[in-house]
């Protein structure tokens, strides 16, 4: 229990909770009012920005010493893992709002 | 330099997730958004490798591994989000968050291994466990919370794709969402205890987490009905959020953590407006299973009177001569892939001079902006599908509404039964018109598993039969006309 | 414990301010708002006062001085708000705007001495402004950004509250912004002289670049219109919060960086949002000083035509026997103070059977939201007050509309004229009623300077006086009928 | 210039750009649909809130040495204005409210 009062006492760790709650606030105020039409594409882009989680990965990835084959392996996993939902993510996302577009084109 | 361009990046990796969230939520501009973030994205993945140092000030290795890796994410990836059939796009949405939430997940479970690194019976047995002691708690915490969230997200997302997908059918007991309770309940206090007590078995404990987490993410989607997955994959997107920003923690980086937690914050108001679009409560879609054991609700409770049907050739001849014919597409449409032959129809109608529009329900389909998307597939005008509000405007002043695979949204239950599962849901208005046709293949309910009263009233006719077809007839009969 | 309660507080402190600011945006929840972000100001000061430490960890002293300080701001403040005249509200927010610019500066001035103390000429001359290199660039700059913007601030916002209760009056010459560029560019040149090249002369520059910072903050303020003050209020005070944030830097202060950067931006956007609803432009604004030589614009450049009078006695009759009165109250009637008299009239007229009911204009009177406040006051009911679209449909069916002091916000040429200065606003559309009756006290033009056609048209009586004495007369009339 | 280059290499000074950035879009989207009768008290109530430069006021009082005339009496008086600030913010803005609070009870 002291090492996480440890936690709590060091300031940086505020530094991140208030990045937190401001990314909170951020991210309903953002989407609050998104019509409904655009909710899977919403859904969709979201998903391909938690991606970002291949960051994580490639950190791991690039620290594992090379005889570790337990982590060289699960890392490489990940990161293609962390790829896959970053580029797959994008991808899916331009092709669903490239219909809405057509319309727009068509319109004017 | 490095040192600079590297916090540098991600806070424009930050702002362009902003960015890109707020541009997402308008029509206009959501291409662009999504171009925007994804560029961010780039960006901060290009600083990472090349600039990240730990500590010591030594730079990442493994470069073979790390650009194989990306390499085959992106190749496999783009070529699966390039091939998927437009109405499979929700169950690939669903297969890359669980692709997220399995990253989160493997990289919490190296960082666990690298902390016990170098630990064999032996030495365990001699410090008693006191090394698990030394772990900083706000790590551990961190490494734990990111697996728990990571696997339940990663193995709820596959039961959903299976859902979608067909692969895997609702299944649910009695008493399941106890024994989902009990289960969370297990998880949170083997953590509470792993992290507070730091016993020698702390590694075996590790894994039970682990085991358990992934089994309540089964068990979690497995009894939601297939139909509300977009809602649960909502959900499980968000959770993937959160287990990126605890990456964010671990590894102090605030683009994990920003882009983390704006998705998970973004994420869960997105699912409550899912919700509320289809008039369900969140509680409702994940505990009560709506989807999987219909209640029947007012199926055959009353007497029903009869129905009429109407022939091919009385439609068509309706049709060439109203002023005014508004389509009603639903889910029904978008199973029989029949948008092109539809547009087909709304070009044949107005060669003979009849305005035709279209009346966009917000929930028609199976997912949020299914009939758009079908539709512009199919290069329908924009300007012609009219949301509920003003497709209701028009109705009174129609002469022939066209009800294609629809029925839910079309059900006066909505205004009129306050015993109905779906009462209080706005529905489109098709009574306003003078004549209502409906095709569909039998008298079978829709989604929500009820009875349709519609079908029985003195304005409505039946055109049975599949979409496709039906409308391939009704389209040769008004050419021939 | 203590340091774990500093930040929490803070964080508090954080999330106070950003619910409070969300909740005073919407009209149900705005009073309680103002009282979550002012808990949240409590907190963050007593955890300051009582757990703040240094470095070394001691805690603040001289207890008694800032008691007091606290304790007579406190006094003073709160009579002075609970004091104000409604109307002289604005001017009260710019006194209290200037007094936290007044703060920051004090704070960088402090602080800056702090860093110079103990150097005396003899000390400087040895070490030939060597002591200067050692202050930390980030530190230093922080201080003299924070400086300049807060006493531009103060210096503005006394010049703005002045001009509002009418001791000072507008003025300007010619290039007068040529010469508040000119001040800005000496400004930002000798700060980035003293920071780079951090002569011997340090100090000498830095109360050098506060002496001309002052005078900038009078000089900009001091064209503008007395008219356009809450739109520079309002960009004052996003001033302000951006010399807070610099303190939040400076101390390292997560909540005075959230604060005064929150209040920053959002003060900047309702800058903009004033400037919209009076269909001006920010630089219009600050450059045009549209409100202080006023152009004339129309006046007298056509042949007028007549107006024709009305009497009092006519005006009562055809108000008595109307269906539906609708009022339109202006500057004028805030100006005469006679909003409870106009209460009266409405009661009057309703208990004769007619409607009665109110045309808000965004922009009528002196500030936003000015007339929703002035008929409170006068203890109106809240449905009576219709915004501008509402009053515009129920315009037609209206029998009498009556202009009580109100002038730019009837004006055609808004509509008519694409050479008027306001052209393009939109404006209630009285014309659509069956008669117009307008009180002023002359033939003289509003705010904007220019002439009114609406007091020419056919359908328009002129009833002139004041508007309180007009009202009054009015209702006595109405009453003895 | 170098010194310049040494702030910005501080990580501490990107995690407050962070809180900074997310404030100023926070700011942007919290505000950017009031309608226009909150104007002004909108404008009070922010007013109000960046009084928080107080704390920097009470800091800078409170480390002021006994001795330091000037340090005490500016600090003094930086912590007067502050607390005007901050006070008759909150209060001045309460009583523009109380106005809306009013009419709401009528209606009900
Ligand atoms: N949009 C979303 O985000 C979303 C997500 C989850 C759930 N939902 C729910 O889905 C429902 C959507 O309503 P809806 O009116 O579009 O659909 P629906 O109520 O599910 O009705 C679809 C109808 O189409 C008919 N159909 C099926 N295949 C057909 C074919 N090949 N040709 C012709 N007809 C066919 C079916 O009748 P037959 O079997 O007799 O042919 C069925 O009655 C709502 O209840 C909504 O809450 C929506
Ligand atoms: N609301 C805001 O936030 C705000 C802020 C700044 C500027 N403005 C500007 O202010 C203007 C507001 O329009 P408005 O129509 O309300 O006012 P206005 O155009 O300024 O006209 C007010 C009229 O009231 C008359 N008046 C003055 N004292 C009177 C008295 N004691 N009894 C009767 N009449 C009296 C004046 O004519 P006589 O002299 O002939 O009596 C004057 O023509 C707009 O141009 C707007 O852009 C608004």
């Amino acid at each position: 229990m002291e090492a996480i009062q440890n936690l709590f006492a060091d300031e940086s760790t505020y530094r991140l909770l208030t990045i937190v709650i401001l990314s909170i606030f951020l991210g309903i105020e953002v989407i609050s009012r998104v019509p409904s039409v655009l909710h899977t594409p919403l859904m969709s882009g979201a998903n391909a920005i938690h991606g970002v989680v291949i960051i994580g990965a490639i950190i791991v990835m690039g620290q594992a010493s090379t005889d570790d084959y337990v982590s060289l392996i699960l890392g490489f996993l990940a990161v293609i893992l962390g790829t896959l939902n970053v580029v797959g993510g994008f991808v899916v996302t331009d092709r669903m709002l490239e219909m809405f577009d057509k319309k727009k084109k068509k319109k004017s | 330099m490095q040192n600079i361009l590297l916090p540098l990046s991600y806070l424009i990796g930050s702002v362009t997730f902003i960015i890109g969230l707020k541009m997402l939520s308008h029509p206009d501009s959501a291409r662009k958004g999504n171009l925007v973030a994804a560029v961010g994205m780039i960006i901060a993945i290009l600083a990472t490798i090349f600039l990240y140092r730990d500590e010591d000030g030594t730079a990442l290795g493994n470069y073979t591994w790390i650009f194989a890796g990306l390499i085959i994410g992106t190749v496999v990836g783009t070529l699966a989000a390039k091939k998927v059939q437009m109405t499979a796009m929700p169950e690939m949405v669903s297969l890359f968050n669980g692709m997220g939430g399995a990253c989160a997940m493997l990289i919490s479970i190296i960082e666990f291994k690298h902390l016990t690194h170098g630990l064999d019976a032996e030495v365990l047995e001699e410090s008693a466990g006191m090394f698990f002691t030394t772990i900083p708690a706000g790590m551990f915490i961190t490494i734990v919370l990111g697996m728990i969230i990571g696997s339940v997200s990663f193995a709820g997302s596959i039961i959903a794709w299976g859902k979608l997908n067909g692969k895997i059918k609702d299944r649910s007991f009695n008493g399941q969402h106890i024994v989902n309770i009990l289960l969370m309940l297990v998880i949170a206090a083997l953590t509470i205890y792993m992290i507070a007590a730091r016993p020698v078995s702390t590694i075996t404990i590790f894994y039970l987490i682990l085991a358990i987490s992934l089994l309540y993410g089964i068990m979690f989607v497995l009894p939601i009905g297939g139909a509300d997955m977009p809602v649960v994959i909502s959900l499980l997107n968000s959770f993937t959020g959160v287990a990126a920003a605890f990456g964010g923690f671990l590894y102090n980086n605030p683009v994990m953590l920003t882009g983390g937690i704006l998705v998970g914050s973004a994420g869960t108001i997105l699912t409550i407006l899912m919700c509320k679009a289809m008039n369900r409560s969140l509680k409702n879609v994940l505990i009560g299973s709506f989807g999987g054991n219909k209640t029947g609700g007012a199926v055959g409770d009353k007497e029903q009177g009869h129905y009429k049907e109407i022939s091919m050739n009385d439609t068509a001849t309706l049709m060439a001569y109203a002023q005014k014919v508004v389509i009603i597409p639903g889910y029904g449409l978008a199973v029989a892939q029949a948008q092109h032959i539809c547009h087909e129809l709304e070009k044949t109608l107005e060669e003979k001079g009849v305005e035709v529009i279209y009346g966009i329900h917000p929930v028609a389909g199976r997912m949020p902006g299914h009939m758009n998307v079908l539709l512009a597939e199919a290069d329908v005008p924009y300007e012609k599908l009219l949301e509920m509000e003003d497709a209701n405007e028009q109705m009174s002043s129609a002469n022939v509404v066209m009800i294609l695979g629809a029925n839910d949204v079309v059900n006066p239950a909505a205004k009129e039964d306050p015993s109905s599962p779906i009462y209080g849901m706005p529905i489109l208005d098709v009574e306003r018109a003078e004549h209502v046709i409906v095709n569909k293949r039998s008298m079978k309910p829709g989604y929500a598993g009820i009875e349709n009263e519609l079908f029985f009233r003195p304005k409505t006719s039946m055109l049975f039969g599949d979409a496709k077809k039906v409308l391939q007839d009704l389209v040769a009969e008004l050419k021939g006309m």
